[in-house]
């Protein structure tokens, strides 16, 4: 894994709330190469977004990281300082965040706030920058762009906003686009746009995305790599076909079932029963074990490894499909 | 934006006549008749009928309305009963002076409000923001007119270090400008304590808000520094709220000026208000509720349009 | 396409991150109302703090009667103003030689109610107001809202000194002039509240379903106008209170020799320096007081519902 | 200073006996200029302080006073209340006045101002005054016998261009009698009255409601009725320089006064409505003087050295009874009232001895004041036979009325309520129903109607240095609703005939004492005052003095010293 872009290695973010402790992620590690669209998914509270944020040394107070390390380009993020960290945001590894109405400033136009990046990170001019400004939303697919640059979040249509946080993020031509669920709040159509355009882009600027989603559906149409987090560790993790193809883990599986087929109406689908654990009170051993189907005793005691196999895959789990 | 404008303005016309309305029946409902408290002592039916006609008071109440409402227009407030000098006469100055103690408790409102609120803000649980939210709540409820005299007693009385009452010096041979800011530093406190306190504290609120906002996050991931992000983005997105309540404040400080007004007795508006009232005086308190409230409406509409200049959602509406 | 989602709340929560939502779901599985309340409530130490003040505060004001050691009217002139702690007199005594305890245990009584009835009557006459006007929309809804728009222009506390003035001095003339200044301000809260509520799916749900207007009114729009009047009414006590003492120091409030705290703040002033106690002991009270019902309505505010915090 | 501390124990001690001598109120204008030097002017409850100014007075300076409420229109003839007569009276003569420059007169004699002598006809309806010559208004108007007579025509004559109802209507007890004004020459002015007046003089120098003194007529003509408060201009040794309404009326010395000049270059006159802002505006050295300290801050003034100035006032604080209410018809009922109330208590503890109890209801001030008059005695043993023998062995229950505050009431509500107590004793069971004082001047001019609110008794206070003042609170035909300031409804008409007497009868005249046992006659004059009013309720303000009415506090080691003044020849209130 030396060709890594980005290697994050057995990351441990913990919250520090008054009479206990939070542990949204516990233990990640997952990689990206150049080029590659990494997908990370699971339910809503796995831990994708803090480990997301951790990476940008973004986790809101009182969350802090607690062990483990963040390669980029072979540097630990970690020991960098805040100035440091700062010139890397925005420039070389930026992000995309899940609710773009809200991570808009609603009091700046849109000209603006993509500008705001390019003045600050390449040194342009305001003049410059509201050039590039109008450039980036084309590259991005918004129709008269120019037009565009004067308008207020608020006054675009929510793919359109999220056109505009894209814009923002490859503003700087980064190394390494993070997505927080980026087309939740979009409708099908949009998000299937969006999701060809992250393609694109990273087709013609060869940039690494990791692109985080509790839809697996936007994980098979988008992603090379995929990794399933379940109560802040990893599942299982691999190429995009085989895991969703053959999953391994009975949480892989079980998601998979839990997703409507096309052209099979007549099968119920299968919500997952029972609920995830809480991240103050995660149980002993295998945190899916509770909800798993196939757990043995040995399940909710042993400490259960994340075991790669050759093919480039590896799962966390006792007893494995196959 | 000027569509917003003219709109904003055109509904304060009938508010500003619905206010007309019950400034004139309320100051009708005084129980006891001016006349006799004109007269006082020597009053007789005969004289009392003479007095009253020469009020108006014998007309019915829709024409004595229409009657002032018109003078109102003109500037021409009727004349005092207790002074008998024309009431616009009488309230201008005052109002004036009103209006100076108002701006300097203002100045004091923004500085510690907007001062301690960001501080507090942006320093959420340290010991600045766990005492000075301590204090501004103690501050937020603490009689005007309670600590105007703790005030005066202590800093004006013992330490001497400001005047006690009044806008200048009487003996001083002329007003100077250092002379009148010596004689509003106390009244000022005490006017603005209470809103200096509601204004830091949203302040902090809001720019906690502000602060929590997810895009304020995404500012942090384009790389931006904290003094940025509070600078420019904070401050801008947590301001109009707080104008919005400053604009709200400065009607409550031209309305508690009124109790700083009589223990310093600083010859203001409210003052007259207050003397005019016990001295049943009519005229001089419609005019001073009116030219109050008027303005307050306006300084309402001043907010308003500077908060959707500020504030690009609401300037559609 | 999603498997679990759950709304996205960006209301900033002490120490909530931004993705707990599994874990705060299963706190807000919905016991009952109340207990959500009740435990919410009873979290914030200084709300309950507060409460437990103010209650023992009512209680010893109604108890006035049994447990006032002194008639607060009748003076002993041989100890005016002795200090506090003087023997038998706990808080010292007046300038009329009056037991300051007594009197504050008295004032207590008159100052409390008149801020919390007119909060009270206010509130239900803007509740009224407000419902009707934002449930019958039209030119219902714009003469009353325009009408309290008129009284909303004045400054509050103008309003109260000119009212009060106006009507001349006594506590039932205070309470009054207070009840009018507050129903534009609750009214509005109410009028919003109805609007919003009105709008939201459960009520069309209710009228599709064949309600009639009155029984949307009654179970639907009521229960959820309420609670925001009531977080706003509680911490108008306090606004209140300080008030209502600023119109006795004015002497357009409580007429002597009923004592209320603000009336006993006034009667202090003429010998701040040499028996300050005289005008800080009802000073400090109304300060307390006053706080702690700004404290418990933040409270409830906040253990009501979070949304409402804007 | 010695000698001062001697003058001051005598001055306090007659005071304390009732002796000391009477308006204060027209004192306390004496006051504002005399208080540093003149100690032998008043009496005064205040400390003498070593900082005090010495005998020898000094010219100029700047007195500042504080007063307690805004003055009222500066037009002497229209304006009511001391507050405003202790300005307009540095700027405005009479014909006559009273001498105040001596202390422990109880009823000053009456000393030429602007006329020099005057002389009363046999008939006791011609008054004609010898007029000073070459005195001016301030406005270099010389003043003659035409300015008299256009002043007075202002005020009473109804078919005049300058007549004015206001003025007319304030100085109704003045001018009531009045024919004619004649002006046999310019030094010369005869008043002529319809009817014999005996305490016509006496009236002239009334101020407190209008007074008998003179505007130039010039002035005016040029500023009209109503514009004429703006520029006050008379003949006094103060002339106006500028009011700013709520802030101060300011006055200069007079350089071309008549007499001696006054020694202030100039008083500034601030109305202060808040006791404790006067009182640390006083400390703070903001004013040189104030009015009306409260009487429970005058402790603590004195010991920080500030001395208080005091003296009788002819003022009495009364309750009236309401003679429809059949409690109050039998005379038994009166007198149980009157005995139950402990009124040398009321004066010394409540308030601290600020106000001497009421002998009768005249104050001391009046001729006919009879120091050696004995009123009922309090006696509640007596006082529960009385009402027991007037068919109230149990007592009742009735409401009684007064002001929470107002001019000259002193501190009504505790006042009355120490009545309540009194009576309680006897089970006379009294509500007591208060108002704010402009409201309470309304209810009380209607006068006690039982019909409508049931009251057994209401309050006032007041009074004049004329004996005429006990005709007009107790002659029926003053009384409401004929119009006037009445207290029963016109239901007592008993004393009227010997009223209507004894205003004919000129000072001087033999008095008629009225039998021993009577105590209802006091001082010479008939009244049928206490068959209709408790005399136990009054309390006579020592000078509105004393609660602060008029109770001037001057510091001494502040201002004063430097701009001591002497008192006038005219004995007149100026500081000049």
């Amino acid at each position: 894994m030396s060709d890594a872009l980005l290697e994050v290695d057995d990351l441990h973010t913990h919250f520090h709330l008054k009479n206990k402790t939070v542990r949204a992620v516990n233990g990640v590690s997952f990689a990206i190469k150049r080029g590659e669209i990494v997908g990370i998914a699971g339910e809503s509270g796995a831990g994708k977004s803090v480990a997301c944020l951790s990476i940008l040394r973004l986790v809101p107070s009182p969350g802090r990281i607690e062990r483990g390390r963040i390669l980029f380009s072979g540097e630990d993020l970690l020991t960098k300082s805040d100035r440091q960290m700062r010139e890397l945001r925005g420039q070389t590894v930026s992000m995309v965040f899940e609710d773009p109405l809200n991570s808009l400033d609603p009091a700046y136009t849109v000209g603006n706030l993509i500008g705001e990046t390019l003045i600050l990170h390449k040194g342009l001019s305001k003049r410059e920058a509201r050039k590039k400004a109008g450039e980036l939303l084309r590259l991005v697919g918004i129709p008269d762009p120019e037009r565009r640059l004067d308008n207020y979040a608020h006054e675009l249509s929510g793919g359109m906003q999220q056109r505009v946080m894209i814009a923002i993020a490859l503003s700087c031509d980064p190394a390494l686009l993070i997505a927080d669920n980026p087309t939740t709040a979009l409708d099908v159509t949009i998000q299937i746009q969006i999701l060809d355009l992250v393609k694109q882009l990273r087709d013609r600027l060869g940039m690494g995305v990791l692109w985080i989603t509790h839809d697996l559906g936007v994980v098979a149409k988008l992603c090379d790599r995929v990794v399933i987090m379940y109560a802040g560790e990893v599942m299982e993790q691999g190429p995009v076909y085989g895991v969703l193809k053959h999953p391994r883990h009975p949480y892989t599986r079980r998601l998979i079932d839990a997703l409507p087929k096309l052209g099979r109406p007549e099968q119920r689908l299968m919500p997952i029963e029972g609920r995830p654990p809480d991240p103050a009170n995660l149980p002993a051993g295998c945190p899916f074990a509770p909800r798993c189907h196939k757990a043995r005793a040995e399940c909710g005691t042993t400490e259960v490894p994340l075991v790669e196999s050759g093919d480039g895959r590896a799962v966390r789990c006792l007893f494995p499909e196959d | 934006m000027l569509k917003f404008l003219v709109y904003r303005v055109a509904t304060i016309v009938p508010v500003l006549l619905g206010v007309s309305i019950v400034v004139f029946l309320m100051m009708k409902l005084i129980p006891g008749d001016p006349a006799e408290a004109i007269l006082g002592p020597a009053a007789t039916t005969e004289k009392i009928e003479m007095v009253r006609k020469s009020l108006g008071l014998d007309r019915p109440f829709y024409v004595q309305y229409v009657r002032w409402l018109w003078k109102v227009v003109q500037g021409d407030f009727g004349t005092s009963i207790a002074v008998n000098v024309p009431v616009a006469q009488l309230v201008w100055p005052k109002f004036w002076n009103t209006v100076l103690l108002t701006a300097g408790s203002l100045v004091i409102c923004i500085v510690i409000g907007l001062g301690v609120g960001i501080v507090s803000g942006t320093r959420q649980y340290s010991w600045f923001d766990r005492i000075s939210m301590s204090l501004t709540l103690i501050v937020a409820n603490t009689p005007a007119f309670w600590l105007g005299l703790i005030l005066m007693v202590v800093l004006a009385l013992y330490l001497g270090w400001f005047p006690a009452t009044g806008m200048y010096s009487m003996r001083a041979s002329q007003k100077t400008f250092g002379d009148l800011i010596h004689h509003m530093v106390l009244p000022a406190i005490t006017t603005a304590s209470v809103s200096a306190a509601i204004i830091a504290r949203l302040v902090r609120s809001s720019f906690l808000d502000v602060i929590r906002k997810h895009y304020i996050t995404a500012l942090r991931a384009k790389g931006l520094s904290e003094r940025d992000i509070i600078l420019r983005h904070g401050m801008k997105n947590a301001l109009p709220p707080i104008i919005n309540i400053v604009g709200l404040q400065v009607g409550y400080l031209m309305g508690g000026a009124l109790f700083t007004e009589v223990v310093f007795s600083w010859p203001g508006i409210g003052l007259q208000i207050y003397s005019s009232i016990v001295a049943r005086d009519l005229p001089v308190v419609q005019a001073a509720v009116l030219v109050t409230t008027f303005v307050f409406v306006l300084v309402n509409l001043g907010t308003d349009v500077v908060v959707a200049a500020l504030d690009p959602r609401i300037r559609r509406a | 396409m999603s498997v679990v989602n759950l709304p996205v709340n960006d209301e900033p929560v002490e120490g909530r991150a931004l993705p707990l939502d599994a874990a705060e779901a299963q706190m807000f599985r919905r016991p009952s109302e109340w207990r959500i309340f009740w435990e919410a409530f009873s979290r914030d130490h200084l709300a309950v703090g507060a409460a437990v003040l103010i209650g023992l505060v009512c209680l010893i004001s109604a108890l006035a009667p049994v447990l006032s050691p002194y008639d607060p009217t009748v003076g002993d002139n041989a100890l005016r103003l002795a200090p506090v702690g003087t023997p038998g007199h706990l808080l010292g005594l007046d300038g009329q030689g009056r037991d300051i305890l007594s009197r504050l245990v008295w004032g207590g009584q008159v100052s409390i109610i008149i801020a919390l009835l007119p909060v009270t009557v206010a509130s239900l006459i803007s509740v009224l107001l407000g419902l009707v006007a934002g449930f019958f929309g039209g030119k219902v809804d714009m003469v009353i809202m325009r009408t309290l728009d008129v009284f909303f222009a004045f400054p509050a506390v103008l309003l109260a000194v000119a009212i009060a003035g106006v009507l001349g001095p006594g506590m039932l003339n205070v309470m009054l002039s207070l009840t009018i200044v507050l129903i534009p301000y609750i009214s509005r809260v109410a009028y919003m509240a109805t609007v919003t509520v009105k709008s939201e799916l459960f009520v069309d749900q209710a009228r599709v379903s064949g309600a009639r207007p009155s029984q949307i009114l009654l179970h639907h729009i009521l229960p959820n106008t309420l609670s925001p009047v009531i977080v706003y009414g509680s911490t108008l006590v306090g606004i209140l209170i300080v008030l209502g003492a600023g119109l006795s120091f004015l002497g357009l409030g409580i007429t002597p020799p009923r004592p209320d705290w603000g009336i006993m703040c006034s009667d202090g002033r003429n010998f701040l320096s040499v028996a300050p106690h005289v005008s800080a002991v009802p000073g400090i009270m109304l300060i307390l007081v006053a706080m702690s019902f700004n404290i418990v309505g933040d409270g409830l505010r906040d253990a009501l519902d979070p949304k409402l915090r804007k | 200073m010695e000698e001062d501390r001697n003058t001051f124990e005598t001055l306090e001690a007659a005071f304390v006996e009732g002796r000391l001598s009477r308006r204060e109120l027209l004192r306390r204008s004496a006051l504002i200029g005399a208080s540093a030097a003149a100690a032998h002017l008043l009496g005064s409850l205040g400390l003498a302080t070593p900082a005090r100014a010495q005998g020898t007075p000094k010219k100029g300076g700047t007195l500042v006073i504080a007063k307690e409420s805004e003055l009222d229109i500066l037009d002497p003839h229209s304006a009511g209340g001391w507050v405003t007569w202790r300005v307009s009276k540095q700027m405005h003569e009479g014909l006559i006045d009273e001498d105040l420059t001596q202390a422990n007169v109880p009823y000053p004699k009456l000393i030429p101002k602007l006329a020099t002598s005057w002389d009363v006809s046999k008939d006791s309806l011609t008054y004609t005054f010898k007029l000073r010559k070459g005195v001016k208004f301030h406005d270099d108007t010389p003043f003659d016998a035409a300015a008299v007579k256009y002043n007075i025509d202002r005020c009473a004559a109804k078919d005049v261009p300058q007549f004015y109802a206001r003025a007319n209507a304030y100085t109704t007890w003045i001018w009531q009698f009045l024919k004619e004004v004649k002006t046999p020459d310019e030094g010369t002015v005869q008043i002529v009255l319809r009817e014999p007046y005996g305490d016509f003089l006496r009236q002239l120098v009334q101020g407190g409601g209008g007074a008998a003194v003179f505007i130039s007529p010039t002035a005016l003509k040029k500023y009209g009725n109503e514009g004429i408060a703006e520029h006050p201009t008379g003949t006094g040794p103060f002339r106006f320089v500028e009011r700013v309404r709520g802030e101060k009326v300011v006055t200069e010395r007079n350089p071309n006064y008549w007499g001696t000049p006054a020694y202030l270059d100039r008083i500034i006159d601030r109305p202060m409505p808040e006791p404790a802002a006067r009182m640390t505006a006083l400390q703070a050295g903001e004013v040189d003087m104030i009015y009306v300290p409260h009487p429970d801050g005058i402790a603590e003034l004195k010991t920080k050295g500030f001395r208080l100035e005091q003296g009788p006032a002819p003022h009495v604080w009364y309750f009236a009874f309401n003679l429809r209410d059949k409690n109050y018809q039998d005379i038994r009922v009166r007198r149980a009232i009157n005995m139950a109330i402990d009124r040398e208590g009321m004066a010394k503890q409540l308030l601290k001895g600020t106000a001497v109890a009421a002998r009768g209801l005249q104050a001391p001030c009046c001729p006919s004041y009879d120091p050696n008059f004995k009123d009922y005695p309090y006696d509640p043993a007596q006082a529960k036979k009385l009402l027991a023998e007037a068919g109230f062995p149990n007592g009742f229950e009735t409401v009684w009325q007064t002001s929470v505050d107002g001019s000259g009431q002193l501190i009504p509500v505790p006042m009355a309520e120490w009545i309540q107590r009194d009576l309680a004793k006897i089970g006379i069971r009294m509500k007591l129903r208060t108002y704010e004082w402009i409201t309470y001047i309304g209810y009380w001019i209607k006068g006690m109607d039982d019909a409508s609110n049931k009251v057994g008794g209401q309050q006032m206070s007041w009074g004049m240095t004329s004996d005429y003042w006990l005709d007009i609170v107790t002659n029926s035909s003053h009384i409401a609703p004929a119009g006037g300031v009445g207290q029963n409804g016109g239901y007592y008409t008993g004393a009227d005939a010997m009223l209507n007497q004894a205003r004919g009868e000129m000072e001087g005249q033999a008095r008629r004492p009225l039998p021993e046992d009577q105590p209802e006659a006091q001082g010479g004059r008939p009244r049928g005052a206490d068959h209709q009013r408790p005399r136990a309720a009054h309390a006579e303000p020592q000078g509105e003095g004393l609660r602060a009415r008029a109770g001037g506090v001057v510091r001494h080691d502040h201002g004063l010293a430097r701009v001591s003044v002497r008192v006038g020849p005219g004995g007149v209130s100026l500081p000049g």
